[in-house]
């Protein structure tokens, strides 16, 4: 009991600390820095942070300044719900939980508390129809817009997408729910184009995968091979399809298979691979040679200097990016104001970013234009593919547009089956 | 479905010597479970914290510059203060209480050393290069079809010599016997003379060194970073099996974890779905248990009242 | 010392011909002999005889190769410990094997459990018959406590207990199944005058008021010879002599193996 | 001389077996459930309640089932987070697939089929003991969790694998505020709490105990040992079932396998022995702790004004609470509720020394 008591006392005094003055808009960075995926946590909440870094250093947004709190979710539900509880009474105007399965566990809640959650590139697909989600936004692109861009990238690559029929495709991915999501859409694509595939799950942490793919090298021998992967089992399954024999440059990761950490330690093995993303590589844009300049220049960058540019980094520019543009549509209606989370998702539902603006805000070429509505929290669904040569991602292609016409007939499906069982009052965006 | 694997023979070999591969990779991580347990009784709940300090402290000294022998040198010699500060701090006071009481204590250090090794040496990925190729012998895989690499030998070979140079020190030498002679009863090897103190932190300081080359050879295959806390998982059917205080039995262990592993899942995976390692290898070791107890070469248990 | 008219009865367990060997270790090897109702018999023989063996055997904890075992007329080649139990056999252990972490009532409460019937959903609701059955059993239990004299230790947790009074313990927590057969392994070891002399006195109280039958292994020949009725004679896993005390004291075959004779 | 149970004269052997026996604990006691079940729900705010007390409770149960297995019976088990896995699930399928199903019999049966499991893998304890004993739950543990993430019946085919789960009515009162859910898991958490109690000081506990501390001998007094290790096994994973649907139903108010890793089950085992093996109020002090602790240095960082990065923070989480471990290993090897009796043996003189 007496533990309890000095742990109130404790929160008692750090609410009082932590509610932002009226010129500050506070913003919760939930994130992971420790534990099996810290890599890819640390890497997009120091891209996120320093965004917001510099956006303060040129006036906040609007004349108000950016205030954050970071938590360490540790990729945990509970973790990521402490986080939450704690967070939202702060004046939290949105909330990104970083993680399937953390969206999950929050995104009822928040729903309840009118706290936008915005997950980018991650999360639950099917809410994509903000008719029956009018506070969850997969925004930038779901993971099923991802897989058509995914087998697009392909028929490409083979020459035209009539060539896909015959062809075999295996799917290597992570056993989980995240691994297994995409599994519905690649069979409505089968279908589509005549290609066949199977799955290859893989058992969680992935730290050896022979079984698998000898299977896949020397008994299914497919054309290509798509990756699905989390953490460590990325370069271990590079590492294995070199063993085998496989080529790299027919393996097409997704964006959680797509960063230097997930080439690096697979060595040479990795050269010719290619991976998904939904946004640039390196450092060669206005926006982050200034950070480099005015953040690290001034030794207040968030990671040692040489992950600037980093895909995770980048992804985590981009997020900032979007939290940013997201406030600042949002102060529409709060007068220039700090926000609230009502404010948010009207400005989320209303949330265009144009080319000129991205340009202006020297982004070009490393975040996608976009627009939300009430009925697509999606807006974008493209993705561009790179290619590792062994010391970097290069970019070989253009924004690949998604293949819309599988994706939201199954999207409207599942997101109605949601709101059936639920007895939601579905909304009309007309 | 068994009929699959006698259709394509020499694909069911490769399958099992894949597996016997791997599972001397699992066998190096065991080998430091082995080490304390054999020494001193006590299922050592932070070797794979070990194997990740370990590993990396070796590829940040790299990564600093050092020579490689020398970062070797620095490392080891980082485990051995390590495995000092250990018997000094944690287990000497804990001498005579129940093994539950030091198995628990070594869970706390384990929390101790994950949480040293990611607050020193951060939590990005490393690559690690130890120069040894990773190309599959092209006359095999020319003559035969089957795909064995260069690393893969190597790190038979020295899982092997580490397996020799063990048995020689548990049965050849003066400390070995007293190793040995520590872990059936602390009290009366204590009271024959034998310093318990240096023989746990000689025992904690060679598991360090068997942690060291575990690490090594996993963060060369798979990267440096945390998921090699986890390879515990991976060592413990192999531990089971094998016999909690048996070197030979590690290795024995390890290696039909590591075929049985590979074989099922190739030609059992795909009738139930896949994914099948990871519970495995457990259920088989629990049903061997079954009829077996103590493990392979694990020492009998017999009840005295 | 032994009272002559004391109501001795018929056979009540007989081991015909028992061998026992762990590996290449010969334990037992071709013993026969009988223990009578209501009788103490006392097993003696050197250190390594096969006595704590033997006792083994009686309750079930070790399985003989060779050999019958009757009790209360019913032959089988093994006991099952259990199975002794349900019989209404109970044992002492050489080395006090009580469990340590419970206090002195729960001890005994334990040496109770043949008899109590209470299903454990009923025992979790601690109503009704459960509750009925264990007040019952508690004052049971109080009645042996007040036997033993151990009132003061009842909530004490026996593993603080001195070597003597865990000893009593033990004998309680066998006497409270009831026994037909106690077996007694050593329960003078390490006592000093006083406390053997109070252990002598409950063994041959239990013995005459309860009229149970007890099969004990005791070094002190000065203990077993006062106490026992009939005595059997182990060396070397061998049975090397059968009866009253004093012809046992008198055996050419025992003298020897007691004077270190080698063989 | 607050703690003095002189004067207090027991008359009756009932009396002696009374839950507490000595006046002060009795009142302790009652004074706290009347301040958990009236006073906090109306001082507490959102975060306390739902992600610190709910969470405490949900992790008390897990820990007392676990410490029946563990701390009574002697069974080192790392299968705690399968059977907590199996109980949400079994939760989830029966409310979906019979929403006219009270929520109290939904928690009940989803335990029952926990405990199920759980004898089904407890089996293997006849046999192996020990560390080797310890291992093999494992296999339980992760035959559970691609049982369950393999086949979509166990998450009505959800495309994502994660579900949430349904709406809880009791009696016609939805359970939806902080406070609501916090009452309903207190209640639960103290009717079985007072079970798991009952049970302990009756015979099957006395037998649990006798096969922990010498399982030979408790054999020769004629103690099954199949059915009581069964039993542990059963109950256990009951108590760990129910943790687990409370934990998907009331806590996160979603069921994946992954939020039911192995980490879960290690940190359960820590809950037990931080708290005290073989002691009920030691598994409310080991979910304590390990709830409160890391919540606890993340404010009095704060309160220090000391603006950790998160990275650092958990860290130094991890190191505190692994010297923590050790430290009190070595103070008092039998945990938290141990130092609690001697502090309350020295109560009991005070204020004179001796």
């Amino acid at each position: 009991m007496k533990l309890m008591k000095i742990a109130a006392s404790a929160v008692a005094i750090t609410a009082f600390a932590g509610i932002a003055t009226a010129a500050e808009q506070y913003v919760p960075v939930t994130a992971y820095w420790t534990g099996p995926y810290a890599p890819g946590g640390s890497g997009i909440a120091g891209g996120w942070v320093d965004y917001m870094k510099l956006i303060n250093k040129r006036g906040g947004v609007n004349g108000v300044m950016l205030k954050w709190e970071k938590c360490d979710t540790q990729y945990k539900p509970d973790l990521m719900i402490e986080c939450y509880e704690k967070m939202k009474g702060k004046g939290a105007p949105m909330i990104h939980p970083f993680g399937t399965g953390l969206t999950y566990a929050v995104f009822e809640r928040a729903w309840k508390d009118k706290i936008p959650v915005v997950t980018l590139g991650y999360g639950r697909t099917d809410a994509t129809d903000g008719r029956v989600f009018p506070y969850l936004f997969p925004a930038l692109t779901n993971y099923w817009s991802q897989s058509t861009t995914k087998i697009k990238f392909i028929g490409q690559q083979v020459g035209g997408m009539d060539k896909l029929k015959g062809m075999k495709i295996a799917n290597v991915h992570h056993d989980s729910a995240y691994g297994k999501e995409t599994t519905p859409v690649l069979e409505a694509q089968a279908k589509k184009y005549g290609f066949e595939y199977r799955n290859f799950p893989v058992a969680h942490p992935g730290l050896d995968q022979k079984a698998i793919w000898l299977q896949i090298a020397r008994q299914y021998k497919p054309d290509w091979v798509i990756l699905r992967g989390w953490g460590v089992m990325n370069p271990t399954a590079l590492k294995e399809a070199a063993r085998v024999g496989f080529p790299r440059n027919k393996v097409v990761g997704v964006w959680w298979s797509g960063a230097e950490e997930d080439v690096v330690p697979a060595g040479r093995a990795a050269k010719g691979y290619y991976a998904a993303g939904f946004h640039g590589s390196g450092t060669d844009y206005p926006a982050v040679q200034d950070i480099l300049k005015e953040i690290y220049g001034a030794g207040e960058g968030e990671l040692p200097k040489e992950r600037v540019g980093s895909i995770y980094y980048n992804r985590g520019l981009v997020w900032g990016a979007f939290t940013v543009e997201a406030i600042r549509k949002a102060m529409e209606r709060t007068n220039n104001q700090p926000v609230k989370g009502e404010d948010v998702q009207w400005a989320l539902e209303h949330l265009e970013v144009t080319p000129a603006m991205i340009k202006k805000l020297g982004l070009t070429g490393l975040m996608p234009p976009m627009k939300l509505s009430c009925a697509d929290h999606e807006g974008g669904g493209r993705a561009k593919f790179m290619q590792w040569d062994g010391s970097k991602w290069n970019v070989v292609s253009d924004w690949i547009d998604s293949d819309q016409e599988i994706v939201r007939p199954m999207v409207e499906a599942s997101a109605a089956k949601y709101a059936k069982e639920k007895g939601l009052k579905v909304r009309d965006c007309k | 479905m068994l009929e699959f694997a006698f259709q394509e023979p020499m694909f069911a070999l490769e399958v099992i010597i894949g597996g016997l591969l791997s599972g001397i990779m699992y066998s190096l991580v065991a080998l430091g479970f082995v080490l304390i347990f054999k020494a001193s009784g006590i299922f050592n709940f932070a070797q794979g914290a070990l194997v990740l300090f370990a590993a990396l402290t070796f590829v940040k000294m790299l990564e600093f510059g050092v020579n490689f022998w020398l970062a070797i040198v620095i490392t080891l010699a980082i485990m051995m203060v390590l495995a000092l500060s250990i018997e000094r701090v944690v287990l000497r006071p804990l001498v005579n209480q129940p093994l539950i009481i030091l198995f628990m204590a070594t869970i706390g250090l384990n929390f101790l050393i994950e949480g040293l090794a990611q607050g020193i040496w951060g939590a990005e990925v490393h690559s690690l290069d130890l120069g040894i190729p990773e190309e599959p012998l092209e006359g095999l895989m020319d003559a035969v079809g089957i795909s064995i690499t260069y690393f893969e030998l190597a790190s038979a070979g020295i899982a092997a010599a580490m397996v020799f140079g063990l048995s020689i020190f548990f049965n050849k030498t003066r400390v070995g016997r007293a190793l040995r002679a520590v872990a059936d009863d602390h009290q009366a090897a204590m009271s024959v003379g034998i310093p318990l103190q240096h023989i746990w932190a000689l025992t904690w300081a060679a598991a360090g060194i068997v942690a060291l080359v575990a690490g090594m050879l996993w963060g060369a295959k798979i990267g440096v970073q945390f998921s090699l806390a986890l390879l515990a998982l991976k060592a413990l059917p192999v531990l089971i099996l094998g016999g909690f205080d048996s070197v030979a039995g590690a290795i024995v262990g390890g290696l039909i974890i590591g075929a049985l592993e590979k074989f099922s899942e190739v030609f059992i995976g795909p009738y139930v779905g896949g994914a099948i390692e990871n519970w495995f290898p457990y259920v088989f070791a629990t049903v061997f248990l079954l009829f077996r107890p103590q493990g392979l070469f694990g020492q009998k248990i017999i009840e005295r009242v | 010392m032994s009272v002559p008219d004391r109501n001795i009865g018929g056979e009540l367990l007989k081991v015909d011909n028992i061998s026992l060997s762990f590996g290449a270790v010969r334990a037992i090897i071709d013993v026969s002999f009988d223990i009578r109702e209501r009788e103490i018999r006392a097993i003696i023989g050197p250190n390594g005889a096969g006595k704590t063996s033997m006792l083994n055997v009686i309750n079930g904890v070790y399985h003989p190769q060779e050999g019958s075992i009757t009790f209360n007329g019913q032959e089988r080649a093994q006991m099952k410990p259990h199975e002794a139990a349900e019989q209404g056999i109970a044992r002492t252990f050489q080395n006090v094997a009580l469990f340590r972490g419970m206090t002195t009532l729960d001890n005994i409460m334990t040496g109770r459990n043949l008899k109590m019937k209470s299903n454990f959903l009923s025992q979790a609701l601690y109503w009704g018959p459960s509750r009925r059955e264990e007040m019952e059993n508690r004052e049971f239990v109080e009645n042996i406590i007040d036997f033993l004299e151990i009132q003061a230790i009842r909530k004490t947790p026996v593993g603080r207990l001195p070597y003597g009074l865990q000893k009593r313990v033990e004998l309680g927590r066998a006497l409270a199944a009831e026994p037909h057969l106690l077996l007694l392994d050593e329960p003078m070891a390490g006592m000093n005058l006083e406390e053997k002399e109070d252990m002598c006195r409950f063994i041959l109280d239990v013995n005459e008021e309860f009229g149970t039958t007890i099969a004990l292994i005791e070094h002190d020949m000065g203990v077993v010879m006062d106490l026992s009725d009939r005595v059997v004679v182990l060396d070397y896993g061998r049975k090397i002599a059968d009866g009253t005390p004093d012809e046992v004291r008198a055996d050419q075959a025992v003298i020897d193996a007691y004077l270190g004779v080698s063989h | 001389m607050i703690y003095r149970e002189a004067g207090q004269f027991k008359t009756s052997y009932e009396a002696d077996e009374a839950i507490f026996p000595v006046r002060q604990d009795r009142v302790f006691v009652i004074g706290l459930l009347v301040v958990a079940f009236f006073v906090i729900p109306v001082i507490g705010n959102d975060y306390w309640l739902r992600s610190v007390l709910t969470p405490f409770l949900i992790f008390s149960l897990a820990a007392l089932g676990l410490n029946i297995l563990t701390g009574y019976a002697g069974q080192i088990s790392l299968g705690t987070a399968g059977f907590m896995a199996v109980g949400a699930f079994a939760a989830y399928k029966l409310s979906t697939g019979i929403p006219e199903l009270n929520i109290i019999i939904v928690f009940i049966l989803s335990g029952i089929i926990a405990a199920l499991v759980g004898i089904a893998f407890g089996l293997p304890s006849l046999r192996i003991k020990g560390f080797y004993l310890a291992v093999t739950t494992l296999a339980a543990h992760f035959f559970i969790e691609w049982t369950l993430t393999h086949f979509g019946w166990f998450t009505n085919y959800s495309t994502s694998g994660v579900i949430s789960a349904p709406e809880m009515v009791l009696f016609g009162y939805t359970i939806e505020s902080a406070e609501s859910r916090y009452l309903l898991a207190l209640s639960i958490v103290v009717v079985m709490t007072l079970l798991a109690k009952n049970l302990i000081r009756s015979e099957l506990g006395r037998a649990w105990m006798a096969i922990r501390d010498m399982d030979v001998a408790a054999e020769v007094i004629g103690i099954p040992m199949l059915k009581t290790k069964l039993l542990a096994f059963a109950i256990s994973s009951f108590y760990c079932g129910v943790a687990g649907a409370l934990w998907a139903f009331i806590y996160i108010g979603t069921v994946e396998p992954q939020a039911f890793d192995i980490n879960r089950a290690f940190e359960v085992l820590f809950m037990v022995i931080i708290g005290g093996l073989g002691s009920i109020y030691g598994s409310f002090m080991g979910a304590a702790f390990i709830v409160l602790l890391p919540i606890l240095i993340t404010n009095i960082a704060f309160a220090f004004g000391a603006n950790l990065p998160a990275e650092v923070l958990t860290n130094a989480q991890l190191i505190i609470f692994g010297s923590l471990i050790i430290f009190f290993l070595i103070v008092e090897p039998y945990g938290l509720a141990r130092l609690w009796q001697v502090a309350k043996e020295k109560l009991r003189l005070w204020p004179f020394p001796h």
